[in-house]
């Protein structure tokens, strides 16, 4: 028999690169580990959906139950499309393994939705005390007006003030602000001794970075916190020189220094065609397909979402960013958190160099009620 | 009685250049008025003015006795005051007879209803199919009015402000583009016009206005230089030499 | 008597798939004034757009000064000497006046607009002004203006006093037939009033539904009441 | 005095045509049961596509901001149905009538300006109801969406469950319904007026009809009607989303439209078909290049059909009626 | 005041460079009469080459720039030949359907060729260099794109209104037939006007990639910034289109500066008030 797993992420469009990454990871775990569980072959089966849509989530994931007969649901790149398909999942019998869409609230929303990626207040949080400790009192928060922004917003916030620190003014600009100079005027205004910000990867990060470094905040010894959106790999030989010494915090480095990492980025360098390509929504799909195969192994292809969800519950192991584990109660992923820091390595490539490890890091953003 | 339309010291003027000039003017009901003048006398201008599609700098226009120069155009029409076109404006998809079916519904306070259908009352269609048949449109009634000939295009133009009622018709050249063999069907329309209308036309067709006009107007450079009898027009030396030129001795020799 | 100026022969052309003029021929010589008339719809104005080459093309020559010109884009035979006062007018609406005129002078010097200001004193006075805001009578007169300072050899005149004062028609026939007489311009006129049409050309061609039904001298038609009657549908000259 | 005969070849016409769109939405239901969602959003699209072409088609007036009314209408139905108003026909009520409200005030915003400053207009509208929506994100759900509607059975029977039938075919009848309707509207002397609106307007009003007030009328019943498809989208993927008041969607839906044809109601569904149709059926085929395949697409539907493709259908009925006489 | 002076200079050379990447686009509209959203395609396209010619083949910013127009040029006159000129004179929205069609070509051509990540253009140290200005430095960058702005507004109004040239791509675009007519080779008139129009994409794609990066999503990206600032200024007005950048640029960037979370909401607010104010736009010209 044949289990198949229907995948919805953005092949094409503005985010066509992190749908790249979702299919490389899928292929390097199935490159590695097989292309079927105890003998039930597993295909899979992709639809795009470029940018957030949820009516056309819910389309694509209603046809991928009813006509295509899948057993699992994976991917997902934006909360709003998760939100669409988690109503549909008891009727369906359907898991859903989110390998990206990173807020806390989808998982509320059905016990039936498993998540191997991160959210943006568990990314954040370690950063506030680090940032207290390297003694910056004053933060100004800079961050696009969105959920995840907001949400990197508060958890920074509460994490930085808990520590003894001071966020003294906190900005949200628009999603498509394109020129940052008025933003790092307002910067050097505050008189903050670093910055804090969050933007959604892709070119206005850049253009963050680049008007971070063009204008004088840099030299003015104003340091710069963000979480690994803004130094994705991918990004890195746009950014050049100037991204060197920029502190971020996040849950995987394409860089991290494992064996298992090792192994992984081979392979997924392989499946998306140049290593350079290679970011984080690749190490979430290959935990994703991880879980999928534990739950195929633990139903033995049989369709009972509730019986392959309870299986995965508390499962743990070595994934190419670290230990992890599925948090019982959340079913979030818990993992580690690393500080990192631009550098460049010998041959002159910028790289994510961890220099700090925050352990088994659950999400702040569930634990709270 | 003052007459049904009346305008007063009418003025306008574009950046330098005056337009317009204390223009007065009088009709009773039943005139038959041709304005004639050089070009860009200011003729066109002046219908603009009256009809409301421009704004005068100074003057009033009575309509009715009703002072109506701050009106729109739209109430212009509304009370009566309705003019052709220079170069006929028509809907090119659209057939004669809806052209004409719109304007009388639309001057029946109908136009703008949405649960009743277009085609339906007999007492429109009636009227609509007379009117079409009085301009000899019936036989191209059903075609699109971008394939019919110019000259039965300038007739739809007079039987849409003919399907208004007027009271005052102002008509802008309505021969210009019709060829000198179909000249005549205008003529027979503007005979049969109700006896009661005012009507005042702006003409280059000498011919045309001297069969037609019972009083004439000749606008120069914005201001009214004659007016009276069309017999004393082709007489008046400033008006022989402004306009006429050579036709008036063609006429006085006739 | 120097060869024909201008020859069509077999000349057939119409707007998309429809033919409006069928195996057409004649010739004008040099410095001729030919009044070309017929009833409403009979394929005049078509006749001279096919000439200077605005309509689609079905077979046919037209021969200029003896080369064939048929082929050519209607830009070529305007360089090549055929000027157009269309039917519609046709001025540039977003240009002013000056521009308009700039427009037509092919590669001429600038100041040779001063031509046309002397011909028509009104467009002087209106020079700054757009297209658009001009009164029907001035943009007739624009248009006329424009051709000429072309310095077409052949000039195509389409209803050129459409909506003109009297007296403006007087001096503009005037105007033309001085150009005519000078010898080195062709005058092909359309004009739907016979008297002023008669008085001007030389030569007449009658046509209807796309075919030449007369050609001979103004002299000859003025004579002939019948056939005015038939072919224009105009009661007899007073 | 010779008469003209009367008419009716055209309201057998419409009713051929009315028939034909039920029994392609009947057909769809039996040979595409696992694509019910698809279909649905398909007729929530269509839904606006109509109401776009209320205003483009019959108006003149081109907008790229008329995800405002489809949008209001979603999110109308949207908070309504969190609040507890759960019974499905009383939401798309509340959706046609925030859609309306919504053509009322974007009518008169747009009615101001004319052309290109009009079509800008409708995009700074539209950009600035997104914004909005983001802001209030206590109501909307902001960029996350608007989840968690649990809507009522219809008529307390029919569930709107994972298979969509029941939205489906509430979709059907609402799109038979307000096509009919749009029939006799633009049928009406009121539509016909608005026709000649678009032609001419000075002409109309030298017949002593006013403008802006009939062609804001049109924008209300556009809003109406984009409303409805707004909240048959809220209903039927029980999210509402940013999306659905987006540029983007205003684009897409006059994409679709002047692919089908402006002017005619049918062009706004076949364009929403094909559109829908090909973007699926590419997507699913390869995702990485559907975006070069639709425009290689449109650029030959201009070169092909330039009136759209129902113009072409027109064209090839009665192959003298364009440029055949003589 | 400093922070007035530094917003002043900041919104300065975004609305420059935005008038240089749209000035091109105006002429299309307002002259051609072609609504062509591929416009920003054309920027990109020229984008890339500068980026590949400076990063990939080492050569400089300057013969880039010059490369960049002319490799963009290169590439759009065929395009004029197949595929514009068959919608010179149609219906606005055929054209908006066409052009939106080769604008996703572009998209996912170049996505193909070139990858989804973000292309920079490295300045020369000449530019890269912050320049004193007193009261505060500026990127010499900035500064060279406002001279850029000044050059391209002064140089094309100069072409379009005073030279034979201008007055035949008006009359060709007023009325084609008849500029025929009177000897003006009108298809040629509009390759080079749409040659022009191109290249001015092409320069404003380069000069302007420091304030909106180059990416495959560019095109779609920023199409309705371009339009919207075409329209508001009044299609085919250069000052139109000047004051347009100027304000609307100067509005967006005070907007940011001071509530950065109304940021675009004050953009088009201040679009809406304009065009309430001006119906036609800013100089737009009534028929
Ligand atoms: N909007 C405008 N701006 C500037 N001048 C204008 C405008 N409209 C008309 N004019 C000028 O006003 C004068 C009068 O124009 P009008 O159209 O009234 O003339 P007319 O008497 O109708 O002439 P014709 O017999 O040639 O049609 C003309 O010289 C014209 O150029
Ligand atoms: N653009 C067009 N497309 C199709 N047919 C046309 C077009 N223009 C004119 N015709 C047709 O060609 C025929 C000849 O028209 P043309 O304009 O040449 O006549 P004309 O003799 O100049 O008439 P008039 O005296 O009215 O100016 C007419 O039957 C007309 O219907
Ligand atoms: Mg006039
Ligand atoms: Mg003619």
């Amino acid at each position: 028999d044949t289990i198949k797993i229907g995948i919805i992420g953005p092949f094409s469009g503005p985010f066509a690169l992190q749908g790249k990454n979702f299919q490389a990871g899928v292929e390097a775990f199935m490159a590695l580990n097989g292309k079927s569980v105890k003998g039930h072959d597993v295909e899979i089966i992709y639809r795009d959906l470029p940018a957030a849509n949820p009516a056309q989530s819910r389309a694509l994931a209603q046809e991928l139950v009813v006509k295509d007969k899948v057993q699992y649901l994976g991917g997902v790149y934006f909360t709003p499309d998760a939100m669409a398909i988690t109503p549909l999942l008891k009727q369906a019998n359907t898991p859903l393994v989110i390998f990206n869409a990173a807020t806390s609230a989808i998982m509320n929303t059905s016990p039936l939705v498993v998540r191997t990626s991160f959210t943006t207040a568990q990314t954040t949080t370690p950063l506030g005390k680090v940032a207290f400790d390297r003694g910056i009192k004053k933060v100004i928060s800079v961050v696009s007006d969105y959920g995840p922004g907001v949400d990197a917003e508060v958890a920074f916030k509460k994490a930085f003030e808990a520590a003894g620190g001071q966020v003294v003014e906190a900005v949200r600009m628009p999603l498509n602000t394109n020129d940052f100079s008025p933003i790092m005027q307002r910067i050097r205004d505050s008189k903050a001794d670093a910055v804090f910000a969050f933007l959604p990867s892709g070119p206005t990060t850049l253009g963050f970075v680049k008007a971070y470094n063009d204008t004088g905040v840099r030299q003015a010894g104003v340091k710069f916190l963000a979480p690994g959106d803004l130094t994705q790999e991918s990004d890195l030989p746009a950014l050049g020189d100037g991204a060197v010494g920029l502190l971020t915090s996040f849950h995987y480095a394409v860089s991290h220094d494992s064996p298992e990492n090792k192994t992984f980025v081979e392979a997924a360098a392989k499946a998306i065609g140049s290593p350079e390509q290679l970011s984080f929504p690749s190490v979430g799909a290959y935990d994703g397909m991880h879980v999928i195969y534990k739950m195929i192994e633990a139903t033995d292809g049989k369709q009972d979402a509730e019986k392959a969800v309870n299986a995965v519950k508390g499962l743990t192991w070595t994934s190419p960013r670290g230990p992890v584990g599925i948090d019982p109660e959340t079913r979030h992923l818990t993992q580690n958190i690393y500080l990192r820091e631009v550098a460049k390595d010998a041959a002159g490539k910028s790289y994510n160099k961890e220099i700090q490890t925050f352990a088994n890091q659950k999400d702040p953003g569930l634990a709270a009620p | 009685m003052n007459g049904v339309f009346q305008v007063d010291n009418l003025s306008k003027a574009f950046g330098g250049l005056t337009v317009s000039r204390d223009i007065s003017i009088t009709m009773k009901e039943g005139a038959r008025l041709a304005l004639i003048g050089p070009n860009g006398a200011g003729k066109t201008t002046f219908v603009n003015l009256v009809t409301g599609q421009l704004r005068p700098d100074s003057g009033t226009i009575l309509l009715g006795g009703e002072n109506v120069t701050r009106l729109g155009s739209v109430r212009r029409v509304r009370k009566g005051l309705v003019r052709t076109f220079q170069v006929t404006r028509l809907f090119s998809d659209m057939t004669p007879e809806e052209h004409v079916t719109l304007t009388v519904l639309q001057r029946e306070g109908r136009a703008s209803r949405i649960l009743s259908r277009f085609f339906n009352d007999s007492a429109v269609a009636g009227e609509v199919e007379s009117l079409l048949d009085a301009l000899g449109l019936l036989e191209v009634a059903r075609r699109k009015v971008g394939e019919i000939a110019y000259g039965q295009q300038r007739l739809l133009e007079i039987a849409i402000a003919l399907a208004l009622k007027p009271r005052v018709l102002l008509l802008d050249e309505p021969a210009a583009g019709v060829p000198q063999s179909e000249t005549p069907r205008i003529e027979q329309a503007l005979e049969r016009l109700p006896p009661s209308l005012a009507v005042l036309m702006i003409e280059h067709d000498m011919d045309l206005v001297f069969r037609f006009a019972r009083h004439v107007v000749v606008l120069a450079a914005g201001e009214i230089i004659f007016e009276g009898l069309p017999a004393e027009v082709a007489a008046n030396s400033k008006v022989r030499e402004a306009y006429l030129g050579s036709y008036a001795n063609a006429r006085q020799h006739a | 008597m120097p060869a024909s100026t201008l020859d069509v022969r077999g000349l057939s052309a119409g707007y998309g798939p429809t033919i409006v003029l069928e195996d057409l021929s004649f010739a004008v010589r040099a410095g001729e004034r030919l009044g070309i008339l017929g009833r409403n719809g009979m394929g005049k104005t078509t006749l001279l757009s096919s000439i200077m080459g605005l309509t689609r093309h079905y077979g046919g020559a037209i021969a200029l000064n003896g080369e064939d010109i048929s082929s050519f884009r209607g830009s070529e035979r305007a360089r090549r000497g055929v000027g157009l006062v269309p039917q519609t007018r046709d001025i540039f609406r977003s240009l002013t006046v000056e521009e308009n005129l700039l427009a037509g002078i092919k590669d001429r010097p600038r100041n040779v607009i001063q031509e046309a200001y002397e011909m028509f004193p009104r467009l002087n006075e209106r020079r700054r002004n757009l297209g658009w805001q001009l009164s029907g009578g001035e943009q007739q007169m624009l248009s006329t203006a424009r051709a000429i300072l072309g310095r077409p050899s052949v000039l195509l005149l389409d209803e050129p006093l459409e909506g003109l004062a009297p007296v403006i028609c007087d001096e503009l026939m005037a105007a033309f037939t001085r150009l005519a007489s000078s010898g080195d311009m062709t005058i092909l006129l359309v004009e739907q009033r016979l008297e002023a049409a008669l008085a001007f050309a030389d030569n007449v061609l009658i046509l209807e539904r796309g075919r030449v039904v007369w050609k001979g001298s103004s002299a000859e038609l003025r004579a002939d009441d019948r056939l005015i009657e038939n072919y224009i549908g105009v009661g007899t000259l007073h | 005095m010779k008469t003209l005969p009367a008419t009716g070849g055209q309201v057998l016409r419409d009713v051929v045509g009315v028939v034909a769109i039920a029994a392609l939405g009947v057909a769809g239901y039996f040979l595409f049961p696992d694509n019910l969602a698809l279909l649905t959003r398909l007729i929530a699209l269509a839904l606006l596509a109509l109401s776009l072409d209320l205003v483009v088609g019959y108006c003149g007036i081109a907008t790229l901001g008329h995800a405002v009314l489809f949008g209001a209408g979603a999110y109308a139905a949207g908070i309504a149905c969190v609040n507890g108003m759960t019974e499905p026909l009383t939401l798309i009520a509340i959706g046609a009538i925030a859609g309306a409200g919504a053509g009322l005030v974007m009518g008169t915003i747009m009615l101001r300006a004319h052309g290109l400053a009009q079509l800008v207009l409708s995009i700074a509208i539209v950009q600035l109801f997104h914004e909005a929506a983001n802001k209030a994100s206590a109501y909307t759900g902001g960029s996350d969406g608007l989840a968690g509607l649990s809507v009522g059975p219809l008529f307390g029977v029919f569930e709107f469950d994972l298979w969509g039938r029941t939205a489906y075919l509430l979709g059907l009848v609402l799109l038979v319904v307000v096509f009919i309707g749009l029939k006799f509207i633009v049928a009406s002397p009121f539509g016909m007026l608005c026709r000649g609106i678009k032609e001419d307007p000075i002409r109309i009003r030298a017949m002593g009809a006013f403008v802006a007030p009939n062609l804001l009328k049109m924008f209300v019943i556009s809003g109406f009607v984009a409303g409805i498809g707004g909240a048959l989208a809220a209903i039927s993927t029980q999210v509402v989303g940013l999306d659905s008041i987006s540029f983007e969607l205003s684009a897409n839906a006059l994409v679709m439209l002047v692919l089908g044809g402006i002017g005619t109601l049918y062009g706004a569904i076949v364009g929403t078909i094909i559109f829908m149709g090909f973007e699926h059926i590419v997507s699913a085929i390869n995702p990485f290049h559907w975006m070069t395949m639709v425009g290689v697409l449109l650029i030959a539907v201009v070169i092909a059909a330039p009136q759209g493709v129902s113009g072409l259908f027109d064209r090839l009925w009665s192959p003298a009626g364009r440029g055949g006489r003589s | 005041m400093q922070t007035v002076f530094s917003i002043a200079i900041d919104a300065l050379a975004y609305g420059m460079a935005l008038f240089i990447i749209c000035i091109g686009l105006s002429l299309t509209m307002g002259l051609m009469r072609v609504v062509n959203l591929a416009h920003g395609a054309f920027a990109m396209i020229a984008g890339y080459i500068a980026s590949y010619a400076v990063r990939d083949l080492g050569i400089g910013y300057v013969v880039a720039i010059l490369l960049a127009i002319a490799g963009t040029v290169a590439i759009s006159i065929p395009l004029e030949r197949l595929l514009y000129r068959r919608i010179y004179g149609s219906p606005q929205l055929t054209q908006v359907l066409m052009t939106i069609g080769i604008t996703f070509c572009v998209i996912g051509i170049t996505n193909y060729f070139f990858g989804p990540t973000l292309k920079t253009i490295p300045l020369p140290a000449a530019l890269s260099q912050p320049v004193d200005l007193g009261f505060r430095s500026v990127a010499a960058h900035r500064l060279f794109v406002m001279a850029c702005g000044a050059v391209v507004a002064l140089g094309l109004w100069f072409f379009i209104e005073k030279t034979a040239f201008g007055i035949r791509l008006r009359a060709t675009v007023d009325n084609a037939s008849i500029s025929e007519a009177l000897g003006i080779r009108t298809q040629a008139v509009y390759t080079i006007s749409f040659a022009i129009a191109m290249g001015l994409a092409a320069f404003g794609g380069v000069v302007g990639a420091e304030f909106l990066p180059i990416e495959p999503y560019y095109a779609l990206r920023y199409m309705v910034t371009f339009l919207v600032v075409v329209s508001v200024g009044g299609a085919g007005s250069i000052p139109g289109a000047l004051i347009a950048c100027l304000v609307l640029g100067a509005v967006d960037t005070t907007g940011r500066y001071l509530m950065p979370e109304f940021g675009n909401f004050f953009f088009y607010a201040a679009v809406i008030a304009i065009v309430w104010v001006f119906p036609r736009g800013l100089l737009g010209k009534a028929q």
